[in-house]
């Protein structure tokens, strides 16, 4: 009877791998979210009209209000089949850190939702006549602001989980705290269209991903170990 | 000489309702303790108390002598969990689901399918969980402990689901790990026939 | 003084104290509005650009300044809850809440009634001062929605706690991005400039007295919440049954 | 009577303050109603299981 703890990082990627090869098995759960995504783009030309002029000044806000309303709905199951299966209990009482855990599962989150939207929005982004240097900033923003909005929203899905009516609980309590990525990713892609320097805009959204991911993990933890009380 | 593991004026709450006040134990290795009760009495939730899922209300457990909340990580390194529910994703096979476990927790230096044939799983590790019977899915779950180098053994109800070939393999597999100087607690309505020394806790 | 604090916060101990310590708080806090609003709707000038609409300031600033306080006081009643386990402290904050949310819900009333003659509109998307006020006033509805789903007092407060804590570091950013976003579009705020001494007076006034009476309120409420809290307990029994002894 | 009307913000700045006073006027009234209603609750509850075995636990 003999063997070692597994090293941190090894548990970190197991968790990331385990919930990448779910999603793999179930690619609905990936996919929704993005078809989700473009059908939001697509309401809003067909409510306000196809005007070139409109669209191209709305484009930034709209994508990134579908990208973020997209994000919220894939939230929603992040925790909530390992709550019921057991697997959560299995790793609360596992020797290895719970915020590395939540921070393997955030991650497999974020590779799982956050990134298809950041490489599928060009696609939408042209639909919006876009022009490539702003699609290209777009797809920065995205990639920046979708990482601290996966780890965010891990939170309140961990705060969340088990409750009945959790679904728009979870908006209400995640959407106040993206507010700060949904206007600064927003914002700079507008920007950009205007010509201004978007450096600001861009080293914010770093920052604030920096900020997030050194407390989310340790937040998501905690609320996990209340809510599986 | 303190035991191994102890519990101490353990009392829980869950809610507004106090499940039991002022339970003691204290376990040492080859030693096994019975949480005896009737359905809903607590011994589900004293368990998840004793693996720290659950806060006392007063009381604590000790290992080694030392309260398990200043050392998660040692009293977790030496147990395993066998809860009501498996704990293993359903989509995903018994191969891949303890290629997960094994980067949790420290692992035996048991061969995996000597393992499988014991349990009698060597037919299904390459199917999803979600294939298997309500009684397969219970020696998976035994699975997890006889791969994994914990001595501390939970076990909640862990023949339920199970013929009688299936009950006395649990009985068989406690016995050995108790000889090798494994501890285990078990909640269980029918009794297991096993030799050794059995600490009783009733919870009312 | 450990043993001050924890004599302090023991819940029999607080219900008996507060009721005695209100007073103390409301009525200077009552005085002290009361000539706040005199002095500032008669005796302060008129503004020399907005003239007598700028008198909204006397119930705008301290209305959002609690807004801001009481979140303040959730955060860190909810961190003393969390680390040092004080029963109390997670009742203040179950106390806090609704009552930050009146004050942001008033900070955002006079904000976009002051709006309409300033800007010929009930809402201006460009003032920071209310845009982050409203994201405030979701941000209590969150937490307040949070509690009220979870059944188990103990896991609610500890639940809401965590969020309130995770708010206590965002609630600034909000701030900052919304006053960045603003600033892009030459946001028009109602307050330029420095004020004069007969006008700056009344307000501070008003924001002491605002303090003082709010603090009356949540020493109410949280003697509600512990009475709420405690309504299984031994000492609350005794009390009630000696008290209806008294009565019959 | 222009220290009342205040050009044409009088309606303004007086509904402001009006309101001001209603929400403090809720806030204490909340806080009246919880409290009594709190306390009657325990008052039926003793009543209904009688003083001895009314409270379940506590110090």
């Amino acid at each position: 009877m003999d063997g070692e703890t597994p090293g941190l990082f090894t548990a970190v990627v197991a968790v990331a791998r385990r919930d990448l090869l779910l999603a793999w098995k179930r690619p609905g759960d990936v996919l929704n979210p993005l078809f989700f995504f473009a059908m939001v783009a697509t309401l809003f030309p067909l409510a306000v009209g196809p005007s070139n002029e409109q669209l191209e000044f709305s484009g930034p806000g709209v994508l990134w209000a579908a990208a973020l309303l997209a994000m919220l709905l894939s939230l929603n199951s992040l925790f909530v089949s390992d709550f019921e299966d057991g697997s959560l209990d299995q790793m609360l009482v596992s020797p290895q850190p719970l915020p590395a855990l939540a921070l393997g599962k955030t991650l497999a989150h974020w590779m799982t939702s956050g990134l298809p939207l950041v490489l599928v929005s060009p696609v939408v982004a042209l639909t919006f006549r876009m022009p490539v240097a702003v699609v290209g900033v777009l797809m920065l923003t995205l990639l920046l602001g979708t990482i601290s909005l996966s780890l965010l929203g891990a939170i309140g899905a961990a705060l969340t989980v088990g409750l009945h009516r959790g679904t728009a609980l979870l908006s209400l309590l995640v959407l106040p705290f993206a507010m700060p990525v949904l206007i600064f990713g927003a914002r700079t892609v507008s920007l950009v269209a205007t010509g201004d320097s978007v450096a600001g805009g861009l080293y914010f959204l770093a920052a604030y991903a920096v900020l997030i991911v050194s407390i989310a993990p340790f937040a998501t933890a905690a609320a996990l170990r209340i809510s599986n009380e | 000489m303190t035991a191994q593991l102890s519990g101490h004026d353990l009392t829980l709450f869950r809610g507004e309702r106090c499940l039991f006040r002022g339970v003691e134990f204290a376990l040492n290795p080859g030693e096994m303790l019975l949480l005896e009760g009737l359905n809903g009495s607590g011994k589900t939730s004293l368990m998840r108390a004793i693996a720290g899922l659950l806060e006392f209300e007063t009381g604590e457990i000790r290992w080694h002598g030392e309260p398990t909340r200043v050392q998660r990580q040692a009293f977790h390194d030496s147990l395993v969990w066998m809860a009501h529910r498996v704990g293993f994703k359903a989509d995903l096979t018994l191969t891949e689901n303890l290629d997960f476990e094994a980067a949790l927790r420290p692992s035996a230096s048991a061969d995996r399918d000597e393992v499988f044939r014991r349990l009698g799983l060597s037919r299904l590790k390459r199917l999803p969980l979600r294939s298997l019977s309500a009684g397969q899915q219970r020696r998976v779950a035994l699975a997890r402990m006889l791969l994994s180098a914990a001595t501390l053994w939970l076990m909640d109800e862990p023949v339920t689901n199970l013929d009688r070939d299936g009950r006395r393999l649990v009985a068989a597999l406690v016995q050995e790990h108790l000889v090798r100087g494994g501890m285990c607690i078990m909640a269980a309505h029918q009794d297991v026939q096993i030799e050794a020394t059995v600490h009783r806790v009733l919870l009312q | 003084m450990w043993n001050f604090i924890h004599r302090l916060a023991s819940p029999p101990h607080f219900y008996r104290i507060a009721p005695r310590i209100v007073p103390w708080l409301a009525v200077p806090g009552l005085l002290l509005i009361g000539y706040g609003c005199y002095a500032g709707l008669f005796v302060a000038p008129p503004d020399y650009q907005q003239g007598d609409a700028f008198r909204i300031i006397y119930v705008h600033v301290p209305a959002a300044y609690l807004s801001m306080m009481t979140y303040m006081i959730m955060a860190v009643s909810a961190a003393i809850g969390l680390i040092w386990r004080i029963k109390l402290s997670h009742a203040v904050a179950a106390a806090a809440a609704p009552l930050g949310a009146w004050f942001t819900f008033l900070a955002l009333a006079t904000g976009s009634i002051w709006g309409r003659p300033m800007w010929g509109t009930w809402w201006e998307w460009g003032d920071p001062r209310l845009t982050s006020e409203l994201i405030m006033l979701f941000v209590y509805f969150g937490y307040m929605a949070l509690r009220a789903a979870i059944d188990d007092t103990v896991k609610a407060d500890k639940a809401s706690a965590v969020l309130a804590l995770v708010g206590a570091v965002n609630v600034p950013i909000i701030h900052y991005s919304v006053y960045w976003w603003t600033s892009l579009h030459q946001g028009e705020t109602v307050m330029k400039g420095k004020m004069d001494t007969d006008m700056l007076v009344p307000l501070l006034i008003n924001i002491l007295g605002f303090t003082l009476v709010f603090g009356a309120l949540l020493l109410r409420r949280v003697r509600a919440e512990v009475l709420f809290r405690e309504r299984r307990t031994r000492w609350v029994r005794d009390m009630v049954l000696s008290a209806a002894g008294r009565g019959t | 009577m222009s220290a009342f009307t205040m050009g044409s913000y009088g309606g303004y700045v007086w509904s402001c303050f009006a309101m001001a006073a209603v929400v403090l006027i809720i806030c204490d009234w909340r806080a009246r109603v919880r409290q009594r209603q709190v306390y009657r609750d325990i008052e039926v509850r003793i009543k209904a299981l009688g003083p001895d075995n009314a409270p379940g636990e506590g110090q």
